[in-house]
C-alpha cells in the first residue's frame, strides 16, 4: 500500500517537475513577452497543482496535507490574477505583442495585431483613452491651483526659512 | 533585589520606556519635558553607578537573570562609567540648554518623534558604553545611529537631508563592518560575551579568524567615530544639524564609538593576537598624525563656524586614536581623559554657537563680527573653549595633552616625533581659533547688518557656563576624570 | 551533500543577480532584480536549517521591501543616471575589502563541520537547557525571548525608531482626501478597484493573511515564526487591502492614530513586562519570577514580549507604508 | 529512501526552473519580463520550499511556503499598482509640455 | 571538497564586493540603497552558514524525535532575525531621507546635488 502511495506521488511529482520545467523553458524561448507569460502562466498553476498533489500523499494524518491545501488554493487563486494583473500593466505601458509575421505563426485575418503605436501615441485601447482624457481633466484642473494645494505647512515652514 | 541593584538595568530601561510615552504625548511642551525627565534621570544613575565602582570593583548585572555566556549581561567598571556619565550629561545639559532653540529650529508637529528620538539615541549610547555582549553593542549601535538620523535630518536646511543621506550610508557601512567583525569572532569562539571571548580567544588557532575580526571592528569603528580618513559624512552632519543636536553628538556620540574600539581591541585583541601592538600602532598613528594636521588645516580655510568645529573635532579625535594607539597606561589614560574632556570643550563651544546663532540667524564667521560686544558672555564661553582646544594651562586640554605626552615620551624616538605633531598642531589649535577671536572682537560688524538684540537669553546662556566652569573645575583638580582614566586603562591593559 | 547541492545552485544565482543589480541602470529592474535577490537569500536560509531567518526574509526582505522601494521610486525617478565611473577609490576599497575576507575565510571551518567551535561552546547548551528551563519548542524563539531577549528589545526599538523618522521626514500632517480635489482618474489611478479579479481575489485573500499572520504570531513557540514576521504578514495584508482599495481607505480600515498607538505600545508592553520582572524582585526581563512556576513565568513572558514585538513592527510596517502611499497625493 | 531521491529530483528540476526564471530575469527585455520573471521565481520558490521541507523531513516548515505565496501576489499588485500611477504621471507630464 | 566547504564564505566576500562597490560607485541615491541591501544581506550569509550542522535540521525541538537528533545552531539565527529589521529599518529611513532629497532637490543624483549646494 504505502509503495503504491510512493508509486503514485512519484509519478505526480515527476510529472510536475516536468511541467514546471517545461514552463520554464517556455519562458526562455518564446519570442514576446505575452507567449512568455502564457507559458509561465498555464505551467505555474498545473505543475504547482501536481508536485502539491505528490506531496499531500506523502503527508499522513498532520496539519502539514492542511497546509499543502492552503498553498495550493493559494497558488490557484493567486497565480492567474498574477498573470493577469502583469499583462494588464504590460498593456497599459502600451508594450504591444509581437507581430505575427515576426513570431511566424498565422493568426486569423481578424485578429491580426495592430502595429506598435508611435512614440506618446498610445490610445489604442479603452482604458488608455480614458487615462489621457482623465489626464487632461487633472492638468486642467489642477495647473492654477497647483502651488497651494502642494506645500504642506511642514514644507512651507523650511522654505520661508530658507529665503 | 534593592533599587541599587538593578540601578544598571534602569540606566537603560529608564529612557527606554519614556521614549515611547514622549512619542505618544502630543500636547506642546510635555515630549520635551518627559525628555529631560528621562536624560536627567539617568544621568544621576550614571553618577551613582560611578560612585559605586570609583573604588576600582566591576558591577555585573545579568539581563534576564541569565548568566553569562549565555545570557547578555551588563558590565560596569569604571572607565564605562565614566563614558556613561559624559553621555548622559551632555545629553540631559544638551535638553536643557535647548528648550528655545529647539523650539526655535525645530517644528511643533515632528516635536513627539524629535525627542523620543533624542531620549532613544541617549538610551543607545549609555546601552552601547554598559554592555559586556559583543552583538549587543551592535544593537544599540543601530538605536543611536538610527536616531541621531532622525536628530540631524531635522534640521532646518535641505543640505541636512544630504547630510542625513551620507551619515546613513556611512553609519550602516561602519556598524555592518562591526558586525562581520563580530561574526569572525563568533566563528573563532563561538561565544558572544566579551569576558567569555577574551578569555577563549588565547586558545583559538585560527589567526587569521581573529585578525580579519580586529580589522573589521577597528575599522568600523572608525568610521563611525570619523577618524581621519573615514571622517567624510561628519562636517556636513554636524553643520546641518540643529545646534543643540550638534552639541550632544559632537560631545558623546564619536566617543562611545572610540570606547569601543578600545574597549574591544584591549580586552580581546591585545594579549592574544601576535604583535597586535604594532598593528594596532601601524593603523592608528598614521591616521591619528594625519588627523591632527588635516583637520586643523581644514579648520583653518573654513568660513562656517558650525564646521570649523567639526574639522576641529576630527583633529581632536586624532589625539584620542594617537593615545589609544599608544598602548600604554598612560596613553589610554590620556585617550579616556580626553574623551571626557573634549566631551566638555566642545560641548561648550557649541552650545555658545547656538547661542550665536540664535541671535545672528547664521553661522558664517564674516558675518560674527562685533559678536565679542554684543554678546560678551556668549563670545567668553567660546574663547574659554578655544583655549581648552588649544591645550592652554588651566583649560581642561591641557590636563589631556599632558598625559598624552607624557605617554609619548616613553616611546622614544617615535615619542618625539608625536609630541612634535602634538605641538605643532596645537599651534595651528591657535590659528583656527584666533580667526574667530579676531572677527568677533576686532572687526565692526558692516554697516547694512542689522544690530542683533544682544546677550543670549539666560536659559541658554547659563547651561553654556554651567559646562564651562566645570570644564574649569575639571582642569584645576582633575581628580575625577583621571582617576576614573587610570583604573580604565589598567583594567584595559589587564595590569588590575 | 545535497544542501552543497542546492546551495551551489542558490549561491550562483545569487552573485549572478547581484552583479545584475549593479550593472543595470534601470531602477525598477534593480528592484525587481533585488526582490529576487531576498527570495535567493531566503531558499538558502532555508535550506541552511534556519526556517525562522527564511520566513522573516521573505516576509520582509522580499514582501515589504519589495513594496517599500517601489513607493519610494514612485515618488521620485526611475533611471540612475549615474555617470560613468571615474574613480579608481570604489574599486580599490572593493577589492581590498574582498581580499581580507578571502584571507580571513580560508582558515574557517568547512560547511556544516561538526567539530566547528560554534557548534561546542555556546549553542548545545541553549538546545540543551531550554526543555527544561523554558519548555518551548522552537529553540530559536527561546534565545530571542529570553536568553537574548535583551536584545531584541533593543530591536523593537530598532522598528521604533525606523517609524518615527519615517513619520518625521514624510510628515505626519495627512492632508486630508477632501482637501484635494482629485479628479476622477486620479482617484482610479491610486487603486485597483476597477481590476475586477484581483479585486475580489485580493479581498478574498485578505481576512487568510491576517489570520495567517496571527497563527504564525501564536504558533512561534512551536514552528518557525514570531513575532517578527507575522507583524511583517499582518501588515501585508493591510498593505494588500490599500494596494487594492486605495490607500486612503487602507488609512480608514486602519487609522493613523490607531497605528502610531500600536507600535507605541507594543514597545512599551516589552519593556513593561520587563519592568515589572524587577518590581516583582527580578532581573529585567527576568521572567521566570512572574508567577510561582518559574517555566509559566517563562511562557506567559515569552508570550507577551512577542506580542509586544508583533504589535510593533505591524504598527510600523503599516504606518511607513502609509507615509509613503500618502506622499503621493499632493 | 526511494522518495528522497524523487524529492532531490524534483528540487534539482525546479532549482533549473529557478535559474532559467532568474535567466529571463537578468536578459529582460522589457521590465514586464523581469516582473514576469520574478514572480515565476516566487512560485517556484514556494514549490522548492514544499519539496525541500518534506525532503527534510519537516513538513512543520511548510508555513514557510505558505507565506511565500502571500507575500509573491502582494509584490506583483504593488508592480500593477505603480505602473498604473506612472501611466497617469507620464501622461500629465505629457499633456503639460504640449499645453506650454 | 575543502574549498567546496567554504564556497558560502566566497559568495559572502564577493555580495560584500559588489554591495560596497555599488555604494560607492554609483551616485543614484535608491542605487546607493540597493547596495546597502545587498551589502547588509551578505552579512546575514556569513552569519547563517555558521548555523549549519551536518545531518542537522532546524532548531525546533520536536516531540518524538530520536534523541539524538542534530539541530542547527540557534544563535546565529536569533542574530539575523534582528540584523534583518535593523536592515529593513535603514532601508526605510534612507527612502525616506530620498524621497525629501528628491522634493528638496529635485532630483536623487548625488553630483548634481553636490553641484546645486557649490551654487548656493
Amino acid at each position: 500500500m504505502d509503495l503504491a502511495l510512493d508509486i503514485i506521488s512519484a509519478v505526480l511529482l515527476a510529472a510536475g517537475t516536468f511541467f514546471v520545467f517545461a514552463g520554464g523553458v517556455g519562458v526562455m524561448r518564446m519570442p514576446d513577452f505575452y507567449t512568455r507569460m502564457h507559458a509561465a502562466s498555464l505551467t505555474d498553476t498545473g505543475g504547482a497543482a501536481l508536485i502539491i498533489a505528490g506531496l499531500l500523499l506523502q503527508g499522513g494524518l498532520t496539519l502539514a496535507p492542511v497546509k499543502l491545501l492552503a498553498i495550493f488554493l493559494f497558488l490557484f487563486l493567486t497565480s492567474p490574477t498574477a498573470s493577469y494583473a502583469l499583462v494588464n500593466a504590460a498593456l497599459l505601458s502600451g508594450l504591444k505583442p509581437k507581430a505575427r509575421n515576426e513570431t511566424g505563426l498565422s493568426l486569423p485575418e481578424g485578429d491580426a495585431v495592430k502595429p506598435a503605436p508611435k512614440l506618446g501615441e498610445r490610445g489604442t485601447n479603452k482604458p488608455d483613452e480614458d487615462i489621457r482624457k482623465a489626464a487632461a481633466k487633472t492638468v486642467a484642473k489642477r495647473t492654477p491651483a497647483k502651488k497651494p494645494a502642494a506645500k504642506k505647512p511642514a514644507a512651507k515652514k523650511k522654505a520661508a526659512k530658507k529665503s | 533585589m534593592t533599587l541599587h541593584d538593578q540601578l544598571p538595568a534602569l540606566l537603560v530601561a529608564v529612557p527606554l520606556f519614556t521614549a515611547p510615552i514622549a512619542y505618544l504625548l502630543r500636547a506642546h511642551g510635555l515630549p520635551w519635558a518627559a525628555a529631560v525627565a528621562a536624560t536627567v534621570t539617568a544621568f544621576i544613575i550614571a553618577c551613582s553607578l560611578a560612585a559605586t565602582v570609583y573604588g576600582g570593583e566591576t558591577i555585573i548585572y545579568e539581563m534576564g537573570g541569565w548568566p553569562a555566556p549565555y545570557g547578555i549581561v551588563l558590565h560596569i567598571d569604571a572607565l564605562s562609567a565614566l563614558i556613561a556619565m559624559l553621555v548622559t550629561g551632555s545629553s540631559a545639559a544638551a535638553l536643557i540648554f535647548g528648550a528655545k532653540s529647539l523650539a526655535d529650529e525645530v517644528g511643533e508637529e515632528i516635536a513627539p518623534s524629535f525627542f523620543a528620538a533624542w531620549i532613544l539615541c541617549t538610551a543607545g549610547l549609555t546601552g552601547m558604553v554598559i554592555t559586556g555582549d559583543a552583538f549587543n553593542i551592535f544593537v544599540f549601535m543601530e538605536i543611536s545611529s538610527l536616531s541621531t538620523y532622525i536628530l540631524v535630518s531635522a534640521g532646518p536646511d535641505r543640505r541636512a537631508l544630504v547630510a542625513t543621506y551620507r551619515y546613513i550610508i556611512m553609519g550602516t557601512i561602519g556598524a555592518t563592518f562591526y558586525l562581520i567583525g563580530v561574526g569572525f569572532l563568533y566563528m573563532a569562539t563561538g561565544s558572544l560575551n566579551t569576558v567569555d571571548i577574551a578569555a577563549r580567544v588565547g586558545d583559538v588557532t585560527e589567526v587569521r579568524l581573529l585578525l580579519v575580526a580586529a580589522g573589521f571592528i577597528t575599522v568600523g569603528m572608525a568610521l563611525k567615530a570619523a577618524v581621519f580618513p573615514l571622517h567624510s559624512w561628519m562636517p556636513n552632519a554636524y553643520t546641518f544639524a540643529p545646534n543643540v543636536v550638534t552639541v550632544f553628538i559632537a560631545a558623546a556620540s564619536a566617543k562611545v564609538s572610540l570606547y569601543v574600539l578600545m574597549r574591544i581591541d584591549y580586552a580581546i585583541f591585545y594579549k592574544n593576537i601576535p604583535n597586535h601592538e604594532l598593528q594596532l600602532a601601524l593603523l592608528l598613528i598614521p591616521m591619528g598624525i594625519l588627523a591632527l594636521f588635516a583637520g586643523s588645516m581644514l579648520a583653518i580655510y573654513e568660513k562656517n563656524l558650525k564646521r570649523l568645529l567639526a574639522y576641529s573635532s576630527v583633529a581632536q579625535v586624532g589625539y584620542i586614536a594617537l593615545g589609544i594607539a599608544m598602548a600604554s597606561v598612560s596613553g589610554l589614560t590620556a585617550a579616556i581623559v580626553h574623551m571626557f574632556n573634549h566631551g566638555l570643550i566642545k560641548g561648550g563651544m557649541f552650545m555658545a554657537v547656538a547661542c550665536l546663532a540664535l541671535r545672528y540667524r547664521t553661522v558664517n564667521i564674516a558675518n560674527l563680527a562685533g559678536a565679542g560686544r554684543a554678546m560678551p558672555w556668549t563670545m567668553a564661553a567660546f574663547v574659554i573653549g578655544g583655549l581648552g582646544l588649544i591645550g592652554v594651562p588651566l583649560t581642561p586640554g591641557f590636563i589631556s595633552k599632558w598625559y598624552l605626552v607624557l605617554g609619548a615620551m616613553e616611546k622614544g624616538w617615535l615619542g618625539a616625533v608625536l609630541v612634535a605633531a602634538i605641538l605643532l598642531s596645537s599651534l595651528l589649535a591657535v590659528i583656527y581659533v584666533w580667526k574667530v577671536v579676531e572677527v568677533a572682537y576686532f572687526k565692526e560688524p558692516r554697516a547694512n547688518a542689522t544690530p542683533v538684540e544682544g546677550e543670549a537669553p539666560l536659559v541658554m546662556l547659563i547651561p553654556t557656563w554651567i559646562v564651562v566652569l566645570a570644564g574649569l573645575w575639571i582642569a584645576i583638580d582633575s581628580s575625577l576624570p583621571v582617576t576614573m582614566a587610570t583604573l580604565g586603562a589598567e583594567t584595559l591593559l589587564g595590569a588590575r | 551533500m545535497m544542501t552543497i547541492v542546492f546551495s551551489l545552485f542558490l549561491l550562483t544565482m545569487l552573485v549572478l543577480v547581484a552583479v545584475a543589480i549593479l550593472r543595470t541602470d534601470n531602477l525598477f529592474t534593480a528592484v525587481m532584480l533585488s526582490g529576487i535577490f531576498s527570495l535567493l537569500m531566503a531558499a538558502n536560509f532555508f535550506v541552511l536549517d534556519a526556517a525562522d531567518v527564511a520566513l522573516t526574509e521573505a516576509v520582509i526582505g522580499a514582501g515589504i521591501s519589495t513594496v517599500l522601494f517601489l513607493g519610494a521610486l514612485a515618488l521620485t525617478a526611475e533611471k540612475d543616471r549615474s555617470p560613468p565611473v571615474g574613480s579608481w577609490v570604489p574599486l580599490i576599497s572593493a577589492s581590498a575589502l574582498g581580499a581580507v575576507i578571502i584571507y580571513g575565510v580560508l582558515q574557517a571551518p568547512r560547511l556544516g563541520d561538526p567539530n566547528a567551535v560554534v557548534h561546542n561552546h555556546v549553542a548545545p547548551w541553549y538546545l540543551e537547557k531550554t526543555p527544561e528551563l523554558i519548555d518551548v519548542p522552537n529553540v530559536v524563539t527561546a534565545v530571542l525571548a529570553s536568553f537574548r531577549g535583551y536584545d531584541t528589545l533593543g530591536e523593537v526599538f530598532v522598528v521604533f525608531i525606523a517609524c518615527m523618522g519615517v513619520m518625521a521626514l514624510l510628515g505626519r500632517v495627512r492632508p486630508r482626501r477632501d482637501s484635494i480635489k482629485l479628479t476622477e482618474y486620479e482617484e482610479r489611478s491610486r487603486n485597483l478597484r476597477h481590476h475586477l479579479i484581483p479585486r475580489i481575489v485580493g479581498k478574498m485573500l485578505v481576512p487568510f493573511i491576517v489570520l495567517f499572520g496571527l497563527y504564525v504570531q501564536f504558533h512561534g513557540d512551536f514552528g518557525p515564526g514570531g513575532g517578527f514576521q507575522a507583524g511583517g504578514l499582518i501588515a501585508a495584508g493591510v498593505i494588500l487591502y490599500s494596494l487594492l482599495e486605495g490607500d486612503w481607505r487602507g488609512r480608514e480600515l486602519v487609522p493613523e492614530w490607531f497605528s502610531s498607538l500600536l507600535v507605541a505600545l507594543g514597545a512599551l508592553l516589552y519593556a513593561g513586562v520587563g519592568v515589572a520582572c524587577m518590581l516583582k524582585g527580578g532581573h529585567f526581563l527576568n521572567y521566570s519570577v512572574l508567577f510561582e512556576d518559574p517555566i509559566k513565568g517563562q511562557h506567559v513572558g515569552i508570550l507577551l514580549v512577542e506580542l509586544g514585538v508583533g504589535m510593533t513592527v505591524t504598527g510600523v510596517m503599516i504606518t511607513v507604508f502609509h507615509a509613503f502611499a500618502r506622499r503621493g497625493v499632493r | 529512501m526511494m522518495m528522497e531521491w524523487v524529492y532531490f529530483g524534483a528540487c534539482v528540476g525546479i532549482l533549473v526552473t529557478m535559474t532559467l526564471a532568474v535567466a529571463r530575469g537578468l536578459m529582460g527585455p522589457t521590465i514586464f519580463d523581469r516582473v514576469l520573471a520574478v514572480n515565476m521565481f516566487g512560485t517556484k520558490t514556494v514549490l522548492f520550499l514544499a519539496v525541500v521541507s518534506y525532503l527534510s523531513g519537516r513538513p512543520d516548515f511548510l508555513d514557510l511556503a505558505l507565506a511565500y505565496a502571500l507575500i509573491n501576489f502582494i509584490g506583483v499588485l504593488a508592480v500593477l499598482l505603480f505602473f498604473q500611477s506612472r501611466e497617469v504621471r507620464r501622461a500629465a507630464e505629457a499633456e503639460k509640455e504640449a499645453g506650454k | 571538497m575543502e574549498l567546496l566547504g567554504l564556497y558560502n564564505y566566497f559568495v559572502f566576500a564577493v555580495l560584500l564586493m559588489v554591495g560596497l562597490y555599488c555604494i560607492l560607485a554609483r551616485t543614484n541615491i535608491i542605487k546607493s540603497l540597493i547596495g546597502l541591501s545587498i551589502f547588509q544581506g551578505a552579512v546575514f550569509l556569513l552569519y547563517i552558514s555558521m548555523d549549519k550542522i551536518d545531518g542537522g535540521t532546524g532548531p525546533i525541538i520536536l516531540e518524538g524525535a530520536p534523541a539524538d537528533t542534530i539541530y542547527a545552531n540557534p544563535l546565529p539565527q536569533v542574530l539575523i532575525l534582528t540584523a534583518i529589521v535593523v536592515g529593513i529599518s535603514t532601508t526605510a529611513l534612507g527612502l525616506a531621507v530620498a524621497v525629501r532629497i528628491r522634493e528638496a532637490y529635485g532630483t536623487i543624483e548625488e553630483d548634481k546635488i553636490q553641484e546645486m549646494d557649490r551654487e548656493q
